[in-house]
């Protein structure tokens, strides 16, 4: 390095702070979604139906949480997908039901998309013992095991290896199933990603690495904290990757269900970058000064969950009293949920004590 | 004495250090222009920009290991974890690394490092952002570990541990950061490393209680004075190197000891103290030396369980009385 | 009784549960064709080949996590580290998911796996490869730790960890691999995890030791004898969870302890033992609990420096003497 | 994955094992070493000659090591060099004296070069206390900080990040210096590497990561701990790169000097694949039943060593007597090294509580 001004040595990249002239910056560039129909997509007007009230239900689900949380009705952090929900939804129609799916603390949907129902999932928000976890895990550690949902993770890439686990035994077993791991772009910095790729390609694991790329980790742009494009980490390991337009639930399907395809038949890896966009914060206390509102605007102008429901109204497979008796039904649900949660019980003192250990008799150090 | 938030105190003490030294620079995860995730560092990109206020990717080994290069290499690296539960993906930058590195070489390259942030749980995070890590580091020769409960002693060690010219754990708690305190507007002031404070006089039985738990022994000794049973508190406050001294003279006096402490109990700070006191105070105990830890179970997501998994007044309180016979 | 390697009792663990649940596996760094780095997994490549016996390249954190999830999906891995210094890379999948993941989920999710491979120094490896973690482990919730001393043990202790439902820790020594002991020929012998045993009984002392320690134990308790000194050692061989009892009813009887610990002293096993003796059996004492550890400082390479580093015999037998009054 | 029996399962790459037909396995392909001759590379002969030196004392010192070892002169572990002296020396002679250096625990060529005097380092090996880190190091801990030497490192991959760090202080302080980290083949597969190329290339760090690919780590060929070529991890990082052949120390010193050179003057990281072969085990107590005598003969034939002695001849840079001068000059000094070191006293017991802290009067818990 040429010796130089210490005042002009910053850490930090260069030329990403200001969008081009006129333009707003974008949190992701997306690709294009795909122009296939339902019916060429293999898609019938019920499991349509059935995306968008999935789809619905995770939004509504996760706002009315976050008035709960307001409200000051439970507490800890609250990661709200709202925005990315196409990809929870594509992914789980075009997956087996008992392929594997894991991810990290910002779980809701996927917990929603693999069974838990609204009042499991919101008592789980509220640390009752009717929760999907017990109330132990609260919103960061939504989990159904029975249904191949292996939970949400709180250390940014911890679930990674795990994952590449869970697509070991299938493979050990050889049952044929398909592992997933979703995890956000902050997570693609960590070591863990790294010697995980290399296991999974060297041991042929049937598994698929998905980035779910909303833009920021925290309040850091994914420019600023990670180099070239993240699909490009494929490259070092010659492993298969793909991006996907993750504002589209149809793009995320058609492809992910191309590549679960693939998996199955190969037994090879996959690097998947999903782009996408977080509407809130990064949890409840977040000022989001790194960002414009128009920028927001941009990605809320094309809401996946409203691209859905043009589609279903332009194709004609529902209409709006169609749509409106989903949409209410969903309403129902989750301010039922409110109060299912609201009224369940918190666990037993003694519950403090149980789930340490396989045994009935576990053992604690005093 | 101005007052201050613990936040504040320690951004005054990383300021006053920036300011003094050049080599002192600040890296972490949205530490600079998210102006830190507690705000711990508000206003130093602005004051200090790119060159010494440095944003990191979500990279705990890595960023870790750059700072202790760094340190070797000259600099005064301020490492900020976003809580020491995400430090332990750096273990082996502290534990392997920043410890070893000038002993392995013969003492020809030095680590004048500090790792900060908060420690141990901060209410219903659940099982991996619970956890008390300064026990863990103690346990390892080579690291001085402080986890401090006060504003005024936030600042004064915090600006020690910087200007030391060893690797340094410094520990705070995501729960105090809105604490307010006194602390002292002495210029250059400065709490030397390994010296504890007794924070509150008395002679029926010694508490022992450091960082969070300083605060819930203070909340005993109310309740325990009421009854007439007069608490000493020990706020060690360096953890290592610890002043064995200042907790056996106390001991020496009421002969009773209670040491409250945030981690597991399994081989942890307050089994430490407890094995210290034994041996070196043997004929004064009156008593065995009790300690209330958190139980040895995961922490739990759900309030009540959370509440009654955390250590509590009242466990001091009939820990005191169990002694007081 | 055959008399075995320290090796072969492990590998015979090994190779009986791999011949009796086909979901145990075995992963590590050089296990497979290499044979082991110590050998511990010889010839289970060729008996059991490239899908249960499976050589990893370096990345502690990847495999140990990828163990993890295996064993979260039905599978039984033993996961080997060629030392537990590297494992410090793999603390977080240890520290943060294997002993949090079921209590997370509600109980969803099991994981029954096995960390095992050598721990603390080996002779003249340095700072880097000379590190005691049992005490680390132990300080977590949700661990089974182990460290053995002898063959039979190695064996019958070892079957018991591949077949526990929970993660457990087990600790070999790499000085220890070669020593030969009377193994238990009997079929499926297993020694239950938490049970310790007395390994020479005796009237005036009790020393506690295990691993490599539990050596230099019985080479001070030999010397003290012929000066008419009976020690009783006490072989914990699980360090978590403790037999407590054993230990507190040999030092009711000897009112005398001496911990001798392979860690550094802060907060280790020893600080532990001491504490709960202190606590427990308070009135039992006639002299304080004494520890003998590592001095609070790194490896050193050289070797009558890294021999004064290690426990000695004459340490023990000089704090047997110092409470000996 | 289609299901399968679990017999044909494996976990490891398949395909490795057999060498082409009638030829020898091979650790590492070589590129092409370098055309040119010494003078192009801008290369005096003074320069040849000191780098014969240099190569030839890092080959003896370790030959005279190793019996040494074995005559039970030292314990620890013994990771010979030998093999891959081109490297080492063709990157001191294209680096500045004030360029940093850091390496793993195949160390000893690396000291030697940065002028630990071959006293200092059989000293180091004998635990010695006239050795270069006191005794207190070791085979595995060479060090000589004065020259920029940071030394050797145990934790496979463990020193990635401390080379950046050095990189990040010589960017803050503007000095112009450029610092190059070498690791094995086997330390690709930690996260701490991909870690530290994420924040190389994000900060624009004067740093160069240098993988000696000797073709195995330990007793696994890199083919089977490491996926893709190596060189080709910079592609997901957009990093520079590039492939040198190790054998030759020209290839090495023309590379590494246009690598150090754009490194000064742009502030840019590279990644650079440097192959070679280890012709002794691992450490001391390696059978090698992992590779073929044919396979060691193979490389052992292109000699590095060998091969700039030829050309010193053939060009007639140096006549055989010249040479010889060398090389008994060279002995002697080592024979000289190994008196030295028996002859020196160990540390004194005390020297056990120095160099923790950097207090005169430091603490430690009793
Ligand atoms: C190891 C670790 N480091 C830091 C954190 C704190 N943290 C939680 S989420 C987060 C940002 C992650 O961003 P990303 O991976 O993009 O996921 P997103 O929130 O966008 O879904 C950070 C820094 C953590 N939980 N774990
Ligand atoms: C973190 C860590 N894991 C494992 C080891 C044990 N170990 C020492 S060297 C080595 C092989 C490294 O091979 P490579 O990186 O190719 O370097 P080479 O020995 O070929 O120079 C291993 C596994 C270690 N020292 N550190
Ligand atoms: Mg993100
Ligand atoms: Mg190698």
């Amino acid at each position: 390095m040429a010796k130089k001004a210490t005042s002009d040595i910053r850490f930090a990249p260069t030329g990403i702070e200001s969008p081009e002239k006129g333009g707003v910056q974008k949190g992701v560039d997306l690709p294009a979604a795909t122009r296939k129909k339902h019916k060429s997509l293999g898609l019938t007007a019920q499991q349509l139906k059935d995306m968008y009230h999935q789809m619905y239900l995770q939004r509504r689900f996760e706002e009315r949480a976050m008035q709960q949380y307001q409200k000051g009705k439970f507490g800890g952090f609250l990661h709200l997908y709202i925005g990315q929900e196409a990809i929870s939804t594509g992914t789980v129609f075009a997956f087996n039901n008992d392929d594997d799916i894991i991810t990290a603390y910002r779980d809701h949907g996927w917990g929603l998309c693999r069974g838990i129902s609204a009042n499991e999932g919101m008592a789980e928000l509220f640390g009752k013992a009717t929760g999907c976890s017990g109330g132990k895990g609260g919103s960061m550690h939504f989990a159904n095991v029975k249904e191949h949902f292996w939970g949400g993770y709180g250390i940014v890439g911890g679930h990674i290896p795990i994952a590449s686990g869970l697509a070991f035994a299938n493979k050990y077993n050889a049952n044929g199933r398909v592992s997933a791991c979703f995890f956000g772009d902050g997570a693609v910095d960590q070591g863990a990603l790294h010697e995980t790729m290399n296991l999974a390609q060297l041991w042929k694991l049937p598994t698929i690495f998905v980035v779910e790329n909303n833009g920021y980790s925290m309040g850091t742009a994914a420019k600023r904290h990670t180099v070239a494009e993240i699909v490009d980490r494929a490259k070092g390991y010659g492993m298969k990757s793909a991006v996907i337009n993750g504002m589209d639930v149809f793009s995320v399907y058609e492809k992910m269900k191309e590549i679960a395809d693939d998996v199955r038949e190969h037994s090879e890896p996959w690097f998947v970058e999903i782009r996408t966009y977080r509407y809130r914060g990064h949890s409840m206390s977040d000022p989001q000064k790194y960002r414009t509102k128009e920028e927001l605007e941009e990605y809320q102008n094309i809401d996946p969950i409203e691209r859905l429901k043009s589609y279903l109204i332009t194709e004609k497979v529902c209409n709006e009293a169609e749509i409106s008796s989903i949409e209410e039904g969903i309403e129902e649900e989750v301010l039922a949920a409110v109060t299912f949660a609201d009224e369940s019980p918190f666990p037993e003192e003694s519950e403090l004590y149980t789930d340490m250990f396989v045994e009935d008799n576990p053992y604690f150090h005093v | 004495m101005a007052v201050l938030q613990f936040r504040e105190a320690l951004k005054h003490a990383i300021d006053e250090e920036m300011a003094r030294d050049e080599r002192v620079f600040v890296m972490g995860e949205e530490v600079a222009e998210y102006n830190g995730a507690y705000k711990v560092t508000e206003g130093l990109l602005d004051k200090y920009g790119y060159r010494r206020v440095i944003d990191t990717p979500i990279s705990e080994l890595g960023f870790a290991g750059l700072g202790v290069g760094a340190a070797m290499n000259g600099l005064r690296p301020i490492v900020e974890f976003m809580t020491f539960n995400f430090a332990v993906l750096a273990a082996d930058q502290i534990i392997n690394h920043a410890t070893k590195v000038k002993y392995m070489t013969g003492g020809q390259a030095d680590c004048p490092i500090v790792f900060r942030g908060p420690n141990a749980s901060a209410g219903q995070l659940g099982a991996t952002h619970s956890v008390a890590y300064d026990s863990m580091y103690a346990h390892f020769p080579g690291l001085k570990v402080i986890y401090v409960s006060e504003p005024n002693d936030a600042k004064g060690l915090l600006k020690s541990a910087i200007r030391d010219h060893n690797p340094v754990i410094f520990m705070e708690s995501e729960q105090m950061y809105g604490l307010k305190g006194e602390v002292s507007d002495e210029e250059d002031f400065i709490i030397p490393i390994g010296k504890g404070k007794i924070k509150r006089e008395g002679s029926d039985v010694t508490l022992v209680a450091h960082g969070k738990m300083y605060h819930i022994a203070v909340l005993a000794a109310k309740e325990l004075a009421k009854d007439g049973i007069e608490c000493e508190i020990i706020d060690p406050r360096t953890v290592k190197p610890l002043d064995l001294e200042l907790i056996l003279q106390s001991v020496k006096k009421t002969n009773r000891c209670i040491v409250i402490d945030e981690a597991h109990p399994f081989a942890g700070f307050a089994a430490e103290i407890g094995f210290l006191i034994q041996r070196e105070a043997f004929d004064y105990l009156d008593a065995p030396v009790l300690r209330v830890c958190l139980p040895d179970v995961n922490a739990p997501f759900s309030k009540p369980l959370f509440d009654s998994w955390l250590p509590s007044p009242k466990q001091i309180i009939d820990a005191v009385k169990q002694v007081s016979y």
